[in-house]
């Protein structure tokens, strides 16, 4: 038989982390590090293999594959395209190896595990504060610019369906008519597509700014300031990357969405282990995907605005004061009682 | 020989022009089956813009193409050849990457099935060659790898693969020695004297006195002239190319005539002085 | 100064001996090898390289599972690169090669799924698609003359924004996880009898035809080649074939994916080396005036090499979606442009046209696939994972530049 | 048959007559605008096409501001053009360019940002990183023999790599939203005065030193060209930049990044017509055999002609990283690199080698830029945009291959 | 004239091999200043060879070269400008992409400045080409349109800027009108009158015979006899070409004679006849 089988004793287990691209820096450089690191708190001699596809879910599969080759007994896959995904599943299936959906849910696949923030509810949280922000602004109408992630990427529709889902009923008018989506997620993509909507709309013709994630809120907020708006309309962003949050400091960015990745690495961690140990953890949610009732973890994304910095990325220890407030933004940051 | 016959090429009012380059002016020409034509002229007289006008790489502006008593048009090489006119080019034209069979039989390969027939392309091409006397280290050398000389019996060879009506042979025997020329010179007596109408532009009047029933001669891209082998000195034919008698070539003849004092160094060395 | 010296030491000069001594013929023999056709041997180095040091990294490499995983990974792309080496060769470029994949692996799925037909008829049509688009493709390039760079690279924009259209508001459309497609792709292996038997039979083959065509040049009194050569190769070639069927059959054995990937190859280059046609390609493709004087219908060679090129893009397609399970917005874009170009310039077709050596597509992507899939298995970071693949990949051609390289030194 | 005729019409054969009689001389010149240096004619064509359609659509495109966005949009475009369209000249590619460039922005913000340097030094330095890489890959290529497209597709995997080990934990680094560089690239205009200044001096120089040449040539008895002509360019000239220069500045005006990249094309178009380098960077691309037997020293002008393209990628990625205000993982990446060549093709540049008209990388950064910008306008759908874009794409450079193509039915 | 003088360029056992091909085999070969040394040999001999083992374009697998007295290494055509050896090659070498002017001046433009010159480029070149009476209608046309003439023109104008001390011609007239050959030849006689050496390789006996001192004949790939002009006749040139007294040459003459029953056709037009 293969080599899926040979190595395959029970302390020093093999798990494999799948993750889905490495363009957003917290797939690299927080899941990856914080998931081995509980692995290896967990289970000392366990092994992890690792693998970032790169945005390519044929890439994935043959990651997959390489994976149970290497023996993996645990798949913590984060899918590249959660629809596409089903035949990995059956594939580790067809090994008896036990997958666990990691942050996006792999659809209409007898799934083991479920563990994730929403995409929807991250589309929703970037909505309502934004909703809100402006309500507080005393405005109650109004364009507002809406940046979608890569038409090319499936998450970004289903940002781009929750945030429709408060927009559309805020009283506020999303544009333009159809959504734009940004190529390859390119923050020069929306750089150039808010330059296009300033001429189109004028300096005053919007309100706010829904940005899908950060890049592209960058790409947006720098295409403002270059067409001499300062302050910039509120403008919202996702995955906290520290130079969002400088940006927030400064007043530049509105929101970004935080999905606090130590509970959600740490909590999958767990899961793998205990599956390579042969438990059955059980769980108090299910998630159904289309096959199957997945059991679930869900956690909540925080949104994160100037206001509660210091209560979620500093204080889960993702930056710390002095990286946030350099040189630049000493002055932001004592202004927002960042110290 | 000719003449009266009927010509199975006849050109009329050919004209042809490159952006600021008038090329061909209202030329005219006929050649007859079993006849050898000589078209002489000065370097961009337009000699090989007419030859390329009968093969049709570059048909021209305006002007009438008849052949085999019909009015054609010429206006792909392969036009060209369904007519039955070959033709020696004289930037030859032929694939670098492939090699001497390969090139002798482009664009008429033999098959065997659905597939090449490469061990009789290849009996053939040797066959083929060795009449023309060449030096072929290998047949199946790319054709990059051959001496000047070599690639032009290639691709005199190539001319005469398809069982043509017409043969024009630009500078056929520029590059080639002493004994592959006069092969070449013999092959065109025989292509004669198997009826075909033979077009051979040439700068060397001693292999046009050789083979040539009539002598056409183009200057500045116009007909300047045409005469008949044995009734025309060679003195008058280059009189008609550069367009005077007192040209370099008599200047340097007679210069050097003197220097030598009547011991003609142009045909020192006997009566094959003429043989090149 | 002197006398003529006729040196006694100089050969007759009969061209009949000068083209055929059997001992020149050899010595034209082991001239081609040293030049033109060893080919693709430093290539093979390259993959035997290559897949030493990945063995020595990670045991699992040579597993059969894992090789069965490579045959399987590299099927796709050994296809597009198939055609994209007859675009190559002319000379040209075609850049739309990978979202003419992605259109087709979507078109296959909405006929299939969406609009329930036959398996066969979905692919048919899916195939089709290509075909019309190359041929389009290649009309604009030949007959009004716009670079085909630009030509595919609006091609690439065009058809990446079809198959989004034709995927519609779903993007990821699955196939039916049991159905023909997904079972042909990913399930289906040759027998292992008939593995073994068609392993000894292409030695054999290989070994007839060869001994055919000798005897028909030692009638003809042509040069031929030492005997003992291609019974070398066959015996060669059935050790080698054997060795690898039956490691793969410690694990599901010869995918008929690869089988099918593998007979495009050596039919495309027996298309390009036996047939007119193929003559017809190396002609235009090396030059094109003397091909076009030759009496080649040069556009029609050019239409119909860029519809070809684009079918086999869309098989690609058709293959990658049926073994991925799925297609959506993503398919064919990406590296599979710029993978399929590298593996037809690593296995040895020139970009400047007239130039590829043999079975090039399937040694390109092997290498490709090799290097990709030993990556994976290390557990690399992306940044070093990035840095990594660029270096084994300009290793692995280095050794062949080199070997170019003291050849043109000696003359070539 | 008859004696020989001299026609009275042939002028007399003296060859100087031939060279330079005045009429035949405004036949060459009209020769060589109906021929090779119409050049730059069509493409213009096709991008005034380009704007009236988008005007036509959108009455914004022609706004002020709009017109301002685009200057700042297409400047780093323009630079990497530059540096492509000198490799494309020799007949080779650089598909290194994205990911130098990226790596070049991530080498400013690291140095500059997280180490504190001045931002000239950190600009140099990020430029200079850009040479070393050039200059390895041209030695990879030229000394070793490995194709270009191979190195390059290396060199794209591996400094991508190095940029996301350069950038490290941080990913995504802000440049001080006030600094200098940021100040530079996004609110630095050239005065109102200066500009018109320009847009005059130019035509004026232009108009001096082509009568100071004509001068020179009658002088040395040789073909000049008709007064009127270089006065009516100059004209010509005057007049569209005083509008331009007069509408920009009815925004912010004309952004010096702008003014900089159309220095760097300026410039560049200079080296490679009017000196001894450029002219054998021509001779490489055009004949590399003649070259050499020229005694040129090929392999120093193909390193350095990769290493000039480095630098160039390294000083857009530089450029581009100033205008978005920060450098993350995706500077360079994606369509970066396909949009220079593109540019550089569109312009006229011949991806055979040794054929590019003047100010290619400019007219096609321009054709380029003005299909993205205007098509963000018109509020499409992704996959109608990516269509419409393919389509104009095209049909830009369609009325260029419709000139050439009658030119060469009518001899060339 | 020459013999007892230093030779300029001395070449000893020259060997050479493509592959499978010897193409030379210890050639020797002087050349002294102020002489005409004509390289003789049938296609394929080895001539083109040998001219780009001396010019640097393709080095001797062994051999030594000496040069003004010194031995050298001529591994790059820049060592062999360096030296002061220009070349005419049989491939001429040409870019098509660049204008007559700019072909002339590759490798040593004239500058202005950091600019190049052309003006006065363009100025030498026109003198240039019109003292070897070429017809070229604009030095500002790409060479690919150029004739087969103009373009063999353009490449021997090129080697005679850089002011060389050796010329090699390879087939130099090969494409040539009669006026132009005959100012090359009357060129060739003011180069050795100003005391280069030149190698002149041609297939034309009238040539050779018309401008050489001594002729050194190659016959596949070696060394087959060395002539002094004067004391020769063509036949016997001839026949250390082709390796043989009786070849398809004489053959061919003798038929001819015998047809035309003692008129030569060879020589026909009177005195002539010779020139081509
Ligand atoms: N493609 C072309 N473009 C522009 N001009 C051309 C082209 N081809 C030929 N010419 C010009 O046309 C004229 C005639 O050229 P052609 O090649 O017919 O001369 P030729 O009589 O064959 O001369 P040669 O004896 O040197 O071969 C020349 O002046 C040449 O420059
Ligand atoms: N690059 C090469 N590769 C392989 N063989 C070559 C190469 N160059 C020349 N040869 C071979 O070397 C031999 C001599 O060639 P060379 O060009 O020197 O002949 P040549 O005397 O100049 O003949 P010609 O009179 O036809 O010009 C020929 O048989 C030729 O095929
Ligand atoms: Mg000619
Ligand atoms: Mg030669």
């Amino acid at each position: 038989e293969s080599g899926g089988s040979q190595s395959g004793s029970a302390s020093g287990g093999k798990i494999a982390l799948l993750l889905p691209e490495s363009q957003t820096t917290r797939y690299e450089q927080h899941d990856r590090p914080l998931f081995e690191a509980k692995v290896k708190e967990l289970c000392a001699d366990c092994e992890v293999i690792y693998s970032n596809a790169q945005q390519d879910q044929s890439r994935q599969q043959q990651q997959a594959e390489a994976a149970l080759n290497n023996g993996a007994q645990v798949l913590v896959l984060d899918p590249v395209d959660g629809a596409a995904a089903a035949t990995i599943v059956s594939l580790a299936k067809s090994k008896n190896v036990p997958v666990i959906s990691y942050d996006r849910l792999i659809q209409n696949a007898p799934v083991d595990y479920y563990i994730s923030f929403d995409n929807e509810r991250v589309g929703q949280l970037q909505g309502e504060s934004l909703v809100n922000r402006l309500k507080e602004l005393g405005k109650t109408a109004g364009n507002i610019v809406m940046i979608n992630g890569s038409p090319t990427d499936n998450n970004a529709k289903q940002f781009n369906k929750g945030a429709h889902s408060v927009l559309d009923t805020s009283g506020f008018k999303t544009v333009p008519t159809p959504d734009f989506f940004t190529p390859e997620w390119k923050p020069e993509n929306a750089q150039r597509f808010m330059e296009g909507q300033i001429s189109q709309l004028g300096k005053d013709g919007f309100v706010g700014v829904y940005a899908a994630n950060d890049g592209t809120a960058g790409g947006a907020i720098s295409a403002m300031r270059a067409a001499g708006m300062n302050p910039v309309p509120p403008t919202t962003g996702q995955d906290a990357e520290l130079a969002a949050i400088q940006r927030i400091v400064n007043g530049d960015q509105y929101m970004t969405v935080y999905k606090a990745f130590q509970p959600e690495a740490d909590k999958a961690a767990e899961l793998a282990v205990a599956l390579v140990k042969g438990e059955k953890p059980t769980t108090d949610r299910t998630v159904n995907n289309g096959a199957v009732d997945v059991p679930s973890f869900l956690l909540e994304p925080q949104a994160v605005n100037k206001q509660n910095i210091k209560d979620t990325v500093v204080a889960d220890k993702l930056y710390t004061v002095e990286q946030i407030c350099t040189q630049t933004y000493a002055a932001a940051c004592q202004a927002a009682g960042l110290t | 020989m000719s003449g009266a016959r009927e010509p199975i090429l006849s050109l009329r009012g050919i004209s042809k022009r490159f952006g600021a380059v008038q090329a061909l002016t209202e030329v005219d020409l006929d050649v007859a089956a079993g006849e050898v034509v000589a078209l002489v002229g000065d370097n961009g007289a337009g000699k090989s813009t007419l030859v390329k006008v009968i093969c049709g790489v570059g048909p021209p502006d305006s002007g009438t193409i008849t052949f085999a008593g019909r009015e054609v048009r010429v206006d792909s090489p392969h036009a060209a050849q369904e007519l039955g006119i070959a033709t020696v080019f004289q930037d030859l034209a032929l694939c670098d990457n492939l090699d001497v069979v390969n090139n002798l039989f482009l664009g008429r390969e033999l098959k065997r099935g659905a597939a090449l027939d490469e061990v009789e392309m290849e009996r053939r091409s040797g066959n083929l060659l060795r009449e023309l006397a060449a030096r072929i280290p290998s047949v199946r050398l790319p054709v990059a790898s051959l001496s000047g000389g070599q690639r032009q019996t290639v691709a005199i060879s190539r001319s005469l693969l398809g069982d043509p009506k017409v043969v024009l042979l630009d500078e056929p025997t520029a590059a080639l020695g002493v004994a592959q020329t006069a092969q070449v010179l013999n092959l065109i007596e025989r292509l004669r004297d198997r009826g075909l109408g033979v077009v051979l532009i040439s700068h060397n009047m001693v292999d046009v006195q050789a083979v040539a029933d009539r002598v056409v001669v183009l200057r500045l891209g116009r007909n300047n002239g045409e005469f008949r082998i044995g009734e025309v000195s060679n003195e008058q034919i280059i009189a008609a190319i550069t367009g005077a008698t007192q040209n370099v070539v008599s200047e340097r003849v007679a210069r050097l005539r003197e220097q030598t004092s009547g011991d003609d160094p142009l045909t020192a060395g006997g009566p094959e002085g003429g043989a090149r | 100064m002197t006398d003529p010296v006729t040196d006694p030491a100089v050969p007759p000069p009969t061209p009949a001996t000068e083209l055929s001594t059997p001992k020149e013929a050899v010595g034209g023999w082991l001239q081609t090898l040293r030049t033109g056709d060893i080919g693709s041997l430093p290539i093979i180095i390259g993959l035997v390289l290559i897949v030493v040091v990945f063995q020595s990294l990670n045991p699992t490499f040579l597993n059969a599972f894992n090789l069965v995983n490579l045959c399987l990974q590299i099927a796709a792309l050994g296809i597009m690169a198939t055609g994209i080496t007859l675009v190559l060769m002319l000379g040209e470029i075609d850049l739309s090669i990978g979202s003419v994949s992605g259109l087709a692996a979507a078109v296959l799925l909405v006929t299939h799924v969406n609009h329930a037909s036959a398996p066969l008829l979905a692919v048919l049509i899916a195939v089709l698609v290509g075909t019309l688009i190359g041929a389009l493709q290649g009309t604009i390039f030949a007959r009004i003359g716009v670079p085909s760079f630009i030509v595919t690279l609006a091609g690439l924009l065009i058809w990446q924004g079809v198959q989004l259209r034709v995927l519609g508001e779903q993007g990821t459309i699955n196939l039916p996880p049991a159905g023909t497609l997904v079972r042909w792709a990913q399930f289906s292996f040759v027998p292992r009898w008939l593995a073994l038997l068609l392993a000894t039979l292409v030695p054999v083959l290989y070994l007839v035809f060869n001994l055919m065509t000798r005897r028909r040049r030692s009638a003809a009194g042509l040069p031929v080649m030492p005997l003992w050569l291609p019974v070398a190769v066959a015996v060669a070639l059935f050790v080698l074939l054997e060795v690898i069927v039956l490691k793969l059959y410690l694990d599901r054995g010869v995918p008929w994916t690869f089988v099918f990937m593998v007979l495009i190859v050596v039919f495309f280059d027996w298309l390009l080396r036996r047939t007119g046609y193929g003559r017809k390609i190396f002609a235009v493709g090396g030059n094109i005036e003397a091909a076009r004087r030759a009496g080649i219908n040069v556009d029609a060679i050019r239409i119909s090499v860029f519809a070809l090129c684009s079918t086999l893009a869309a098989v690609s397609g058709v293959v990658a979606a049926m073994r991925l399970g799925f297609a959506n917005q993503q398919s064919g874009s990406g590296e599979t442009l710029i993978n399929a170009i590298a593996a037809a310039v690593i296995g040895g077709t020139s970009l400047f046209g007239g130039r590829t050596r043999r079975y090039a597509p399937l040694l390109g992507a092997l290498v490709i696939g090799a290097i990709a899939n030993g990556l994976e298995l290390l557990s690399l970071s992306s940044d070093v994972r990035l840095i990594v693949t660029g270096t084994v990949l300009l290793a692995a051609v280095v050794i062949d530049a080199l070997v170019q390289r003291s050849r043109t030194s000696h003359g070539r």
